[in-house]
């Protein structure tokens, strides 16, 4: 699922390549708002920038920037107003597209049985303002994952199809970022209705918006925008190369597959283990990680037995329960599984590396550990074989 | 009829086996019969033979207080029943009785012994074959104790 | 609408996590703690591969998944042989015919009887493996002549534990089938054998070069058997198993079933022991 | 159609009546649920005391005299299904502190007449008295999840009860994590699930009312508290508050008091 | 049968929080001896409460009681504040007596009509009492959630909040928050006045007796956690002076030791005391109701405690609705509180009467001493002398009816034995 459009910026300016102000983005918010769309963005909540409903663009953080590196997360104050100077936060996406908790359906006992019915698949319609390549890269590989088999999501299906993307470019990246590395940002290649670049530009930034789809065009042609000329264009580029130059962690995806995957029983496991909290922290910011289990409950005073989704992960023991107990009991197998799954065998079952380069994981592991410098490990550092052990 | 030379050069048990020491074995084999329900052993006596399969099936059995016999496995042409023989104080430890009809070749075990000592190739060519059988039943044992079969559901 | 154009699928799909309600035509007990009911199928049919399984949901219970013992060619009604281990297989069996039971499926890969036809077809079953297998067999004994010697390899417990006795005292009564069977532990009373399952592979015949074995049972029987297998030269790729983890929604969406590289449901729970091999090693995988 | 009804009881040992109190607290369900439950034995809402068997009995509170330990035996035996509620119950309680302390300094020190108090030097989880079915935890219990246990053993179905970390809850209501951008200590990696991760939601780190989850790494835990500052002896106190005596804390607990002395 | 000694044992007193029992000794209509035993097992909170960092006092002594842990929580975060030295008001020091409103309201509800309501109407229990009464029942739980829904939103959760601290709260609701409870608040108030009135219908014993009474009083305000500690026979001390005015003390005719005011015997807390010496604080309408609910100015008769919690608790909604309407956001959740080498005192009013603590800390903020006085532990000697003086009032051959009676005099006192035990100076009887 690389993109290589994602890393190399277009050479030309395109013809629907508009630039605007802050007015124009407040324009933008108010036009989405009105056309019945829930608009979520990132807002300031709690010393975090989180994505939530957001009623206008007043909300959206301004000259707020932010540090981040294992298990720490703090704000900083910008010299400049920049609205998206800032890497991504602890809200994914995902939330909004596979909510942690849904009901599947409720079952009625009647007479002689039972039937069943299944709630209507949301239909609100969400237009995501701020979603980074990252991020949209793993809108883009959960969408294989819940619309790519042969039993699609329904709910996910009908939210992801309401659903309005407004990308931003990145270009205040934080040390856990290796979106580089991924091939999913700073720059963004395509999959937004929308698309933004910020050019800080001290107290008064502005944005050059390229459309992604006819509706993103009709959008950005009822605000007052003009054309890019070449030097915005250059500033874009500028500000996107300096971005990636700022990232410096690495993993080369190709690499970690194989690696992962021929040694299941390297010591580095156990090592990690140690660490390892099995709090589950990591597979609820990933913006990719779509475990969920299902809760059947009853009420015995009114005879309706429900079945509801939620989210789930597989650092919990009752993931792999079978009969007779867990099958991943020792952290160490439930550490495996997680990063094995998320860059080696999620290309085997959807065709993509499960992992994005956002670099939550790393960021809200409360003891920060860090899948690179594991993979890095486990490449460099093989067991070595018994005979030489101590 | 066959030889009982031939009997043993072809028995999957001896497959292999030089056939110089058929010849010399076969010194100490005599073919048997056993019908359905004979004791062919008892637990606690002496051993004195062992027997190769060919035809039919034998029960190893344990005899416990107020219950019936537990058969613990059973043997099949081409396997062999019996190993203490070879190792002091050559008593059987379970009880050997015969399922169904049953053809085998018996060999006496103090013959065999004393050829072995004779001829310790000999001797380490039956030890191998003994514990080749010793340990892959020891193996199946040990999965029968587990009672894996629950749980599919 | 907005970025629909990415979006993989166009028609809006069903839930597909709702059970349909049906009927429980029979329920019959056939061990100690195996019942096998037989579920209306409904004007859709009970349209199955051999190895496939249905979700069965007991209300306000839970929902398991279970493989379907049934003939392919009986369309009218699922069968599900269950034991009781669990409180959702526990309820399950306690079903009584004419009260409903919720079913969704059929999900999951099958045993290979078409790539198997013209070879040798070895069935090694044990415990309640003998279930998801029996319509394999089915099948391999209605089209006879598409195989070449087709062997039932049976293990169980006890002999009070012998799934399917009678189709087994059936089978072995054709001139066509070798039907071999073993207990772990027996009495007097038992006339067959006391022994390992994969002992029985010494028993009968096959020719190695052409041989598709089909093997189910607890992992550890499966693993031990396939590693027989191919240690009598049997290829990897023709030994097939079926494998069993927490299963939630059976349709590739969960994330619960994953096993090596596979999610069980979609790529499995049948899959042929050359994919499988190097991960039935590997501790708590 | 009364008699049929199943039979609910409630029991108390050494607590505070919080979890029992729960029941009552369900004011929304509490008389739909007396239409389909028969409460025969709850002595804090009804002097009416109808003789076992029940179906289910609710116990909570912790095991800290002989009296009440030959007690539990006699309600196991009148009872077809045995849940625990509460951390008084499954691991102890707080009074459990005692475990860790003189227990006949302690009855010096609060009780004017130390000869009349009769008490066993520990304080107990039912588990260790008598098989139990289900151990539904926290400090207090959860409403929801007390009517999800009653629901469930009266359906035979498995408690819709999760055996996770707090963060789980945390996550999926979207609060932000208050260690990773507070640098507040938490417990709630290692805390089990239940509470709906309601301290983090109050800007406050989670202090353990639930007890350990499933596969706590106190060690791990641990060091990363200590990077915050916490000291062994401060992490001692962490560790033995409402569940200092369940087995992960526990040892946790100890760990730190050995450290503590060592340093 | 007159002279005949006769023995009324309840063994486990039904429709108290905790587990008691008490027994009486009859000859004839003569009580030889009235006990109120507790057999619930100690649970040494004092003990191990020493050592620990005075920031845990809230949330550790809330675990004394399930019932009114917000007790707990404001006599520690007071008696701490008063050690340190800091005082807090505004804002936070209204959410701290609307977190009191919403533990009146749960509490005194629960008690008015689930556990003592059933009494005056003969039924075992609220759940029977519901099969007659289903609206009475189903409104007074409405009633009670309200309270419990203040608890939840000021404190986290209704029982053992999570959000009281040293200094104030860890985060406090925000105007729209509390402003969403004013609907309901409104309606609980009605519904408090309804059952306040169907409290005042009911039939009650004639007896009544001139207790002393003693409660906070506040110079402004109907008191909740401040004030002076006063009586009806003049006592007037600051919080701090408690030990020297009450102790516990052995009486011969029980084996257990009862709190008493030295030099004056036992005494009275509780709603009746609280309402004898504070009534004036309270809004006209609510001493009109008191006066038509024939309570007014002050009330002996224990019995009719019920209805004095009831007015309580329509002051309860009165005094959290003019809260909510008045809130303001404060600067900051708490204030800081450092920890300080001092002595600290609080007591508050919890649903049951006042409740006394006092820590002593170390300059490291460790508690080095810790002192903890129940309302149950006052009432004790009050509830056996009731006993005792309610026995010759019935007559002496019915058992049944002297039991019940009995319990229902015990009830009078919504006597939380959880608390109790703990720090009772008294011998535990087991049967």
């Amino acid at each position: 699922m690389k993109n290589p459009e994602a890393s190399i910026p277009a050479t030309h300016p395109s013809p629907y390549f508009v630039r605007f102000d802050i007015e124009g983005l407040k324009r933008l918010i108010e036009t989405l708002k009105q056309e019945g769309y829930e608009v979520l963005g990132p807002t300031v909540r709690d010393g975090a920038i989180v994505i939530e409903p957001i009623e206008s663009v007043s909300q959206l953080p301004c000259g707020v920037g932010d540090e981040q590196s294992g298990g720490r997360y703090r704000l900083t104050q910008r010299s400049d107003r920049s609205r998206f100077g800032y890497a991504v936060g602890p809200t994914s996406w995902k939330r909004f597209l596979f909510p942690p908790n849904r009901l599947l359906w409720r079952a009625t006992q009647h007479e002689r049985g039972f039937s069943v019915e299944t709630p209507p698949v949301d239909s609100q319609r969400r237009a995501f303002v701020g979603v980074r390549g990252c991020d949209l890269a793993a809108i883009r590989i959960q969408d294989r994952v819940f619309c790519g088999g042969a039993n699609p999501d329904p709910d996910y299906v009908s939210r992801r199809k309401q659903t309005f993307i407004v990308a931003v470019e990145c270009g205040s990246p934080v040390q856990t970022c290796f979106c580089t590395s991924m091939g999913t940002g700073p720059a963004i290649g395509d999959g937004f209705d929308i698309r933004l670049t910020e050019i800080p530009d001290g107290e008064n930034p502005y944005y050059l918006g390229l459309a992604g789809s006819e509706y993103g065009a009709q959008l950005l042609s009822q605000i007052d925008a003009i054309q890019v000329n070449e030097s915005e264009f250059a500033e874009r580029n500028a500000i996107l190369a300096s971005a990636a130059a700022q990232i410096t962690r690495h993993l080369d995806p190709d690499h970690a597959r194989a690696v992962i995957l021929e040694n299941p029983e390297h010591s580095r496991w156990d090592e990690v283990a140690s660490r390892c909290l099995t709090c589950g922290n990591c597979t609820q910011v990933c913006p990719t990680c779509f475990c969920s289990t299902v809760d059947d409950v009853t009420d015995l005073t009114t005879g309706v037995a429900e079945r509801s989704r939620r989210w789930d992960s597989c650092f919990t023991m009752e993931h792999s329960h079978v009969h007779g107990g867990a099958v991943r009991r020792s952290p160490r197998s439930r550490y495996r599984q997680w990063l094995s799954h998320k860059l080696g065998s999620w290309w085997e079952q959807f065709g993509t590396a499960g992992c994005s380069g956002c670099g939550r994981c790393i960021v809200w592991c409360p003891v920060g550990i860090d899948l690179t410098e594991e993979v890095a490990y486990l490449a460099t550092k093989r067991d070595a074989p018994p005979e030489d052990a101590p | 009829m066959k030889d009982l030379s031939e009997i043993i050069a072809s028995h999957p048990f001896f497959s292999g086996l030089d056939s110089n020491y058929v010849d010399l074995i076969t010194g100490c084999a005599r073919n048997v019969k056993f019908s359905a329900g004979d004791v062919i052993a008892r637990e606690g006596q002496p051993s004195t033979e062992f027997y190769v399969l060919r035809h039919g099936r034998v029960a190893v059995e344990i005899n416990a207080p107020a219950r019936a016999p537990l058969v613990l496995r059973t043997a099949s042409e081409g396997e062999v029943v019996g190993w203490s023989w070879i190792f002091p104080p050559h008593r059987w430890q379970f009880d050997i009785s015969a399922v169904t009809l049953v053809r085998a070749l018996a060999f006496d075990g103090k013959c065999l012994r004393a050829k072995c000592d004779a001829d310790p190739k000999l001797g380490y060519d039956m030890m191998r074959r003994f514990a080749q059988v010793a340990a892959s039943q020891l193996q199946a044992t040990r999965l029968q104790l587990l009672d894996l079969y629950g749980g599919r559901g | 609408m907005g970025a629909e154009g990415n979006v993989l699928v166009s028609v809006p799909p069903k839930e597909h996590m709702a059970p349909l309600p049906v009927r429980v035509l029979k329920s019959h007990r056939e061990l100690a703690d195996t019942w096998t009911l037989e579920l209306d199928s409904g004007p859709l049919g009970a349209k199955f591969a051999p190895g496939q399984f249905n979700m069965l949901y007991v209300f306000g219970v839970g929902e398991i998944p279970v493989s379907i013992s049934g003939d392919p060619l009986n369309t009218s009604r699922w069968i599900h042989t269950i034991r009781s281990v669990g409180l959702a297989s526990a309820a399950l069996c306690a079903t009584k015919s004419g009260e409903m039971v919720g079913v969704r499926g059929p999900y999951g890969t099958c045993w290979p009887m078409e790539a198997a036809e013209g070879n040798d077809l070895l069935f090694v079953c044990g415990g309640l493996g003998l279930a998801p297998l029996r319509p394999a067999i089915l099948t391999a004994l209605r089209l006879r002549e598409r195989y070449g010697r087709i062997a039932v390899l049976v293990g169980a417990r006890e002999p009070t534990a012998l799934l399917f006795e009678k189709e087994l005292h059936v089978w072995r009564g054709r001139f066509d089938v070798q039907v071999e069977v073993t207990v772990d532990s027996a009495g007097r009373g038992w006339f067959g054998e006391v022994g390992w399952v994969t002992r029985l592979i010494d028993h009968v015949r096959f020719d190695t070069d052409f041989t598709y074995a089909m093997v189910c049972g607890p992992e550890i029987m499966m693993r031990l058997a396939a590693r027989d297998l191919v240690e009598r030269g049997v290829a990897a790729e023709n030994v097939f198993l079926s494998l069993e983890r927490n299963m939630k929604c059976a349709i590739a969406l969960c994330g619960h079933c994953q096993y090596g590289t596979t999610l069980l449901c979609r790529d499995g729970a049948v899959l042929p022991y050359s994919r499988v091999a190097s991960w039935l090693g590997i501790r708590e995988l | 159609m009364a008699a049929a009804k199943p039979k609910l009881a409630v029991w108390k040992f050494a607590s505070c009546d919080g979890c029992q109190l729960t029941l009552l607290d369900c004011e929304d369900e509490l008389l739909s649920l007396t239409h389909h439950i028969h409460i025969a034995n709850f002595l804090e809402a009804s002097r009416e005391v109808v003789p076992g068997p029940y179906d289910l009995s609710l116990v909570e509170g912790s095991i800290t005299t002989n009296h009440d330990a030959e007690r539990i035996q006699k309600i196991r035996q009148s009872s077809r299904f045995l849940v625990t509620i509460g951390a008084c119950a499954t691991s102890g309680g707080i009074q459990a502190l005692k475990n860790y302390a003189d227990t006949d300094e302690f009855i010096r020190y609060v009780y004017a007449s130390p000869g009349y108090i009769k008490t066993l030097s520990t304080s107990t989880p039912i588990s260790s008295h008598v098989t139990v079915d289900y151990e539904l935890r926290g400090c207090p219990i959860s409403k929801t999840q007390l009517l999800e246990v009653i629901n469930a053993f009266l359906t035979k179905r498995r408690p819709a009860i999760p055996d996770q970390s707090v963060c789980m809850d945390c996550k999926a209501k979207g609060t932000v994590c208050v260690m990773v951008s507070k640098g507040t200590a938490c417990l709630g990696p290692i805390t089990h699930s239940g509470c709906g991760a309601l301290c983090p939601s109050y800007d406050r780190g989670c202090f353990g009312c639930y007890g350990p989850q499933g596969s706590a790494n106190t060690t791990g835990l641990s060091a990363r508290l200590k990077s915050v500052g916490l000291t062994d002896d401060q992490l001692v106190r962490v560790f033995r508050t409402f569940n200092a005596a369940a087995p992960a804390f526990h040892d946790a607990g100890l760990a730190h008091e050995r450290q503590n002395e060592t340093n | 049968m007159s002279d005949k000694t006769r023995r009324i044992d309840v063994n486990y007193l039904a429709r108290v929080e905790g587990e008691g029992a008490f027994h009486l000794v009859l000859r004839g209509s003569e009580v030889v001896d009235a006990k109120l035993r507790i057999y619930e097992p100690p649970r040494f909170f004092e003990a191990f409460l020493r050592g620990r960092d005075f920031r845990e006092a809230p949330d550790i002594t809330a675990r004394i009681c399930g019932i009114c842990p917000v007790a707990y929580q404001m006599s520690a975060v007071h008696a701490m504040e008063d050690a340190a030295g800091v005082k807090i008001g505004g804002p936070l020091r209204e959410l701290r007596r609307l977190l009191y409103c919403g533990e009146w309201i749960e509490s005194h509800t629960l008690h008015v009509a689930m556990l003592h309501a059933p009494d005056f109407l003969g039924y075992e229990s609220a759940i029977h009492m519901a099969k007659d009464h289903p609206d009475v029942v189903s409104r007074a739980l409405a009633l009670k959630k309200v309270g419990n829904e203040i608890v939840a939103l000021v404190g986290g959760r209704e029982i053992h909040p999570i959000n009281v601290k040293v200094g104030g709260f860890y985060r406090v609701p925000s105007r729209n928050e509390l402003r969403a409870l004013i609907p309901r608040l409104e309606k609980a108030f009605a519904e408090a006045i309804t059952l306040g009135q169907w409290v005042s219908t009911f039939d009650f014993p004639d007896f009544s007796f001139d207790y002393e009474f003693v409660s906070l009083r506040h110079p402004t305000e109907y008191p909740f956690n401040e004030g002076r500690i006063v009586s009806n026979r003049g006592l007037d001390i600051a919080v701090a002076d408690y030990e020297k005015h009450f102790q516990e003390q052995h009486v011969a005719h029980s084996n257990a030791l009862h709190s008493v005011r030295v030099g004056a015997g036992p005494y009275h807390v509780g709603p009746l005391a609280r309402f004898a010496l504070n009534s004036d604080k309270l809004p006209t309408h609510l001493k009109d109701f008191a006066k038509n609910a024939g309570v007014w100015p002050v009330c002996t008769n224990p019995f009719k405690s019920i209805v004095v919690r009831a007015i309580e608790v329509i002051y309860a909604c009165d005094e959290a609705l003019r809260i909510v309407r008045s809130y303001e956001e404060p600067d900051g959740p708490a204030v800081s509180v450092d920890p300080v080498d001092a002595e600290g005192f609080a007591c508050t009013e919890a649903p049951r009467g006042s409740l006394y603590h006092r820590y002593r800390l170390d300059k490291g903020g460790l508690i080095t001493d810790a002192r903890i006085v129940p309302p149950t532990s006052q009432n004790q000697k009050t509830i056996e002398d009731d006993l005792r003086r309610l026995v010759p009032t019935m007559p002496t051959d019915n058992d049944e009816l002297l039991q019940w009676r009995c319990e229902q005099a015990v009830r009078n006192y919504d006597p939380c034995i959880s608390c109790a035990t703990h720090f009772l100076r008294m011998n535990v009887v087991r049967q």
